[in-house]
C-alpha cells in the first residue's frame, strides 16, 4: 500500500470543506439547540478561507498543507472551535513533520497529536459532550486498526467510523465543557455540533484516501 | 426575517461603518481586521484596556470604547468570538508602554482566542494581563462546567477598571481592581423571546407566548429552566434570589443595581424590573447607591432583562462616578 | 402578551416609582397628579421647560428631566395625553419667575390638555409659552389633517431649548430658539412590527412577515403605506427622500443626524441605519456634524426605526453640545 | 309631558358609563383601526371616575350633574376625547344653567351648545370623520323633532337615531382631524371611534327619558 502524500492531504480538506458547507445547516441548527447556533457558520467560514488560500498556494507536504489549514482556521474560525479545530490541525501538520507521504503509523501519530492538542487547549475529557468525543474514539480505533496490520487507508476508515459513533454517542450525554454546560440537563437527546463536524472532517479524510 | 441590515454576512462591518460616521471624534474604527480604538490611541504612559467579543451585544463592548473606559474593542462575528489577529492588533494599537488589560468574557472561545492574542503579543514584548469576567450565576460554576459565563457585569468591570486606568494605576493595579469588580457583582437574565441571528434567519429557541425562559445567557442561548410567565415581581425575585444567596448581599451593603435590558425590551419595563428589585433591596436593607437602566449588553432582539448587583466601596464608588466619555456611556465630560 | 409589568393598569406608575428609585439625585417624582420635576426645580430665574404626553415613549420625556434640558415632564397614560392638572401643577412646580415653555408634540389630544392646563397656569399669573413640535413629513401638512405629527425631532427641540434656557435666554427667547429647532428638523419613521399596548393586549396593527409600514407615527397608528421588506438602504432612502426634499435640505448644509430606534429594534441595526443615512447625505455633499443614535422617542415594543435631520448653525451646535444631564442624555457633567 | 330632572341626568350618565364600559374593547378596537387603540380605555377610565365622583356628590340639577361629568372627564380622560368631550358636557351644563327640568327645547339647546363646544375646540366640521359626525346630525335631528312638536324624550329619540347614522356614515370617509387624519385613504372602510361613542352617550340619554 502506498503513503498517503500531498494530493491526499489536499483532497482531504476539499472534501472537509465540501461537507461543511454542505452541512453548515445541520450543524447550525445542532448548535441552536444546545449552543449559540454559529458553529455550521463558523467552519463553513473558516474552510472557504481555507480553500481561498490553497487557491494561491501550492504546499508540497501533507504537513504543510495542514499547517495551512491550522493558521486559516486559526485566523477565521473564532468562538471555541477556531482555535481547538486550529490546534488539531496544528498539532497534526507538526506530527506529518515534512514528510511526503503519510503510512498508517504515521496516520495515527497525526490522529493522536491532533486530539492531544485539541484536550490540552481545551481540558475536555471523554464524555464531556465536546469534539473530543469523535476524536478520542477514532484515536483509539486508528490505533486498534494499526494493531491489526490496517494500512493508512484502513486506519482511517476505522477512524472515520469511530468518529461518527461518538459523535452520536454524544447525545444523552450531559455537557461538562463549552456552552452546552451551560444548560445542565437540557443538553441531554442533543448531539454536540463539534462533534458532529470532527467527524464529518474524519470522514472526508477517509474517502480521500480510497477515492470514495 | 426582518431587519435593518443589508446582507446578514456584512452586519458587522456595515454596522461599524456606521458606528465610524456616527463617532468620529472618540474613536478610529480599523478594518481587516477590525477592532475600534480610541480617537487618541494609544495613550503614552496609560495602561491599554481591550475588550471583545461575538458582535450582537451592542453598545458591548465598541460603545465603551473612549476616555475613562476601554481602549479598544474587538468585534468578532455575530456571537461568534473574535480570532486572536485582530485582538493582537488592538493590543499592539492601544499600548501606551503601560501594558494591556485584556478583559474577557467567560466563554471557551473568548478565552482560548484571547489567551493565543496575548501570547502573540508577550512575543512583541507587550506586556498582558488578562482578567476574566463571570458573573452569571444561573451557570453552576464548578470544575464541571465551562464555569459562569460573563454577561452584563462585565460593563461595571470596564467602567471601573477604565477610570482605574485613567487616574494612572500600574497593569497589576488596574488588573486587581478588574478582579475586584468582578469578584463583587452578580447577574442572572431571563428571556420572553429568542433572538433572531441574522445568518440563521430564525429564532434561536422555540419559546410559547406565555413562557419564559430564566437564566438565559446572551448568545440565545436557552436558560435553565422555562417558566409559565408571572407578573414581574415573581420573575424579578426569581433572579434576585440566586444573585443575592450567591456572594452573598447582606444587609447595610452598599450595591449598584444595573437593570439590562437584551435589546428588544422597551425601557419602560425596565424601570417597572427596576422598582420590582428595589423593593427586594429594601426588605433586606440593602442599600441602592449608584444604579445603571437601559439596554448595554443586549442579544440582539431578544425581549428579555438581566439584573446585575455590584457591591461597592468607597473606591468603586468613586472610580464609578469619574468622567467617561463613550458613544453609551457618558459623563463627567 | 407577555410583558415585564405588574399588571395592564399600572404600568405607568410602577415605571414611575422604578424611576424615582434609580435616580434620586437628579429628579424628584410627584405622584397624584404624577410628573417628574428636576431635583432643583424650581430653579430661580431660569425659564421653565415642561413636555409630556402619553406614556410608552420612554425615554421621552421623563428621561430628558435636569440640568440642561426639561425641567419638568408629564406622562400620561400609555399613548395617552396627559390631563390638564397634572400639566398644570407641574407647571407651577418649575416656575422660576421666568416664566414656563411648553414643549408639545402635534397631537390634537396633547395640543387640548397643554391649551387648558396653559389658561389655568395663566389664571395663576404663570407666563406661560407653548412650542408644538411637527418634524413627521409622513403627514401631509394642510388645512384638512390635524398636520403633522411631533416625534423624534422633540428631542432635539428640547436639548437645544433647554441649553438655551440654562444659559439665561428669557421666555420669548427660549421660544424662539425651540421654533427655530422646530423649523430645522425633519423626521420619517417606520415599523417591522407593531407595538402591543398593554391593556390592549394585542398588536396596535397586523404586519405580516416580509412587511413594512413605511411613515408610521409613534402611537402605534399605522403608517401610510405598506411595502415588502427590503434590504435597509432602499428602506432609508424612502425615509431619507421625503426628509431632505421637504425642508430642504442641500448640499453644503451642516446638519445633525439622528438615527432613533422605536424601543425593540437592537443597536447594530441603528448604526448599519446610521451607515446607510450617511452614505445618502455624503452623495449630496451635506456634512454630519452631530450624531445621535439609539432608542430616544419610542414606542414601547416596537421594532422600528425613524430618521431625524436637523439643520445646524453654530449657535444650535453650540446649544447641543452644552451640559447636560439627564437620566437618558448626559454629557459635559 | 313633564320635564326630565335631576334624576333623568343621572340615569344618563350611568347609562353612559355602563355602555361605554361595556363597548370599550369595541371601541378600541376601533380606535386600532384608524389611531391609537386607548379610545374605550380613555372613556372608560373617565366614566367609571364620574362613577366614582357621584357616589360622594348630590348635584341638585341636570346642569350640576353635567358640570361633574365636565370637570370629571376634562381630569381623567385625555386624549383628544377628554378635552372634547368634556367641553361637550361642560357647556351642555352651562346651557342648562339651574334650571330643575328641561322641556324639548332646553334639551336642544343643551345638544346645540355642547356641540359648539366640541366644533370650536377641535375645529372639526361635519365630514372630517370626527365625533362632530355623530353631534351635528343629532344636534339637527333634536331641531326637527322639536319644530315637529317632540318633547323632551322624543327629541333626544330623534338625536340618538341620527347620531348612530352618523357614526355609521363615517366609515366611508376620510379623516381630516385627530390621528385618523394621518392615514390618508386608509382610513376609508373604518368608523370613527369618537363618533361611535357619542352615538352611544346619546342613545344612553334617550333611554334614560323613556325608562327603556
Ligand atoms: N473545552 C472544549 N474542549 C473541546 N471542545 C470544545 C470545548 N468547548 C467547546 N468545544 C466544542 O466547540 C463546539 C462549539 O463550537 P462553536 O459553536 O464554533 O463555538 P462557540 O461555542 O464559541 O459558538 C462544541 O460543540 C464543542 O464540540
Ligand atoms: N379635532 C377634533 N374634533 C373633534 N373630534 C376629534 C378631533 N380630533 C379627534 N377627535 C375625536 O377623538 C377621537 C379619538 O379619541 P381618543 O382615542 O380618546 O384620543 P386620542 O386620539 O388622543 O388617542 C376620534 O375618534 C375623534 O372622534
Ligand atoms: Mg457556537
Ligand atoms: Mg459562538
Ligand atoms: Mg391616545
Ligand atoms: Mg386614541
Amino acid at each position: 500500500m502506498e503513503a498517503l502524500g500531498t494530493e491526499w492531504a489536499l483532497d482531504w480538506i476539499r472534501r472537509s470543506a465540501a461537507v461543511i458547507a454542505e452541512n453548515k445547516g445541520e450543524l447550525s441548527a445542532l448548535d441552536r439547540a444546545i449552543g449559540d447556533g454559529d458553529h455550521g457558520e463558523n467552519l463553513d467560514r473558516g474552510f472557504r478561507a481555507v480553500i481561498a488560500k490553497l487557491e494561491g498556494a501550492s504546499p508540497e507536504t501533507p504537513g504543510a498543507v495542514l499547517k495551512l489549514v491550522a493558521t486559516t482556521l486559526i485566523s477565521t474560525v473564532g468562538g471555541a472551535s477556531g482555535p481547538l479545530l486550529g490546534t488539531a490541525y496544528l498539532k497534526g501538520a507538526q506530527a506529518a513533520g515534512d514528510a511526503p507521504g503519510l503510512d498508517g503509523a504515521a496516520v495515527v501519530s497525526l490522529l493522536t497529536a491532533a486530539r492531544d492538542g485539541v484536550v490540552a487547549r481545551g481540558k475536555a475529557e471523554p464524555g464531556d459532550k465536546t469534539m473530543v468525543d469523535a476524536w478520542t474514539p477514532a484515536v483509539d480505533a486508528a490505533t486498534r486498526a494499526l494493531g491489526g496490520g490496517g494500512d493508512a487507508s484502513a486506519v482511517l476508515e476505522a477512524a472515520a467510523i469511530a468518529a461518527a459513533a461518538g459523535a452520536e454517542a454524544t447525545e444523552p450525554l450531559i455537557a461538562h465543557k463549552g456552552r452546552a454546560s451551560y444548560l445542565g440537563e437540557r443538553a441531554i437527546g442533543h448531539r454536540d455540533p463539534g462533534a458532529q463536524s470532527s467527524a464529518l472532517q474524519l470522514r472526508a479524510a477517509a474517502d480521500a484516501a480510497t477515492g470514495a | 426575517m426582518k431587519k435593518l441590515i443589508r446582507d446578514p454576512q456584512t452586519v458587522v462591518p456595515d454596522a461599524l461603518a456606521g458606528f465610524a460616521a456616527a463617532h468620529p471624534g472618540l474613536v478610529r474604527v480599523q478594518t481587516d481586521p477590525d477592532y475600534i480604538v480610541r480617537a487618541d490611541a494609544p495613550v503614552r504612559g496609560k495602561v491599554g484596556l481591550v475588550s471583545g467579543g461575538g458582535s450582537g451585544h451592542e453598545p458591548l463592548h465598541g460603545g465603551f470604547v473612549g476616555y475613562g473606559m476601554l481602549d479598544a474593542a474587538v468585534p468578532g462575528p455575530v456571537f461568534t468570538s473574535p480570532t486572536p489577529d485582530p485582538i493582537l492588533e488592538a493590543t499592539k494599537a492601544v499600548d501606551g508602554g503601560a501594558g494591556v488589560l485584556h478583559i474577557v468574557k467567560n466563554y471557551t472561545g473568548d478565552v482560548l482566542n484571547f489567551e493565543t492574542a496575548a501570547d502573540l503579543a508577550s512575543a512583541e514584548d507587550i506586556q498582558v494581563e488578562t482578567v476574566v469576567v463571570d458573573d452569571d450565576v444561573a451557570v453552576k460554576d464548578s470544575l464541571y462546567t465551562a464555569g459562569r459565563r460573563g454577561v452584563a457585569g462585565t460593563v461595571l468591570v470596564e467602567k471601573i477598571a477604565g477610570a482605574a486606568a485613567e487616574r494612572g494605576d500600574d497593569l497589576a493595579g488596574v488588573a486587581a481592581i478588574a478582579r475586584t469588580v468582578n469578584a463583587n457583582a452578580r447577574s442572572m437574565g431571563l428571556a420572553l423571546t429568542a433572538p433572531i441571528v441574522p445568518h440563521a434567519g430564525v429564532p434561536s429557541f422555540d419559546i410559547g407566548d406565555d413562557e419564559v425562559e430564566i437564566g438565559i445567557g446572551i448568545h440565545g442561548e436557552p436558560g435553565r429552566a422555562r417558566i409559565a410567565w408571572e407578573p414581574v415581581d415573581g420573575l424579578v425575585a426569581r433572579l434576585m434570589e440566586p444573585i443575592l444567596e450567591d456572594l452573598p448581599f447582606t444587609s447595610s451593603d452598599d450595591v449598584l443595581l444595573f437593570v439590562n435590558g437584551m435589546g428588544a425590551t422597551p425601557l419602560v419595563e425596565l424601570y417597572i424590573v427596576f422598582d420590582a428589585a428595589a423593593s427586594i433591596l429594601r426588605e433586606r436593607s440593602i442599600q441602592i447607591s449608584r444604579s445603571l437602566v437601559g439596554n448595554f449588553v443586549t442579544s440582539l432582539d431578544m425581549q428579555g432583562v438581566s439584573i446585575t448587583l455590584l457591591r461597592l466601596d468607597d473606591e468603586l464608588k468613586a472610580l464609578w462616578d469619574a468622567p467617561v466619555e463613550t458613544a453609551a456611556l457618558r459623563w463627567g465630560r
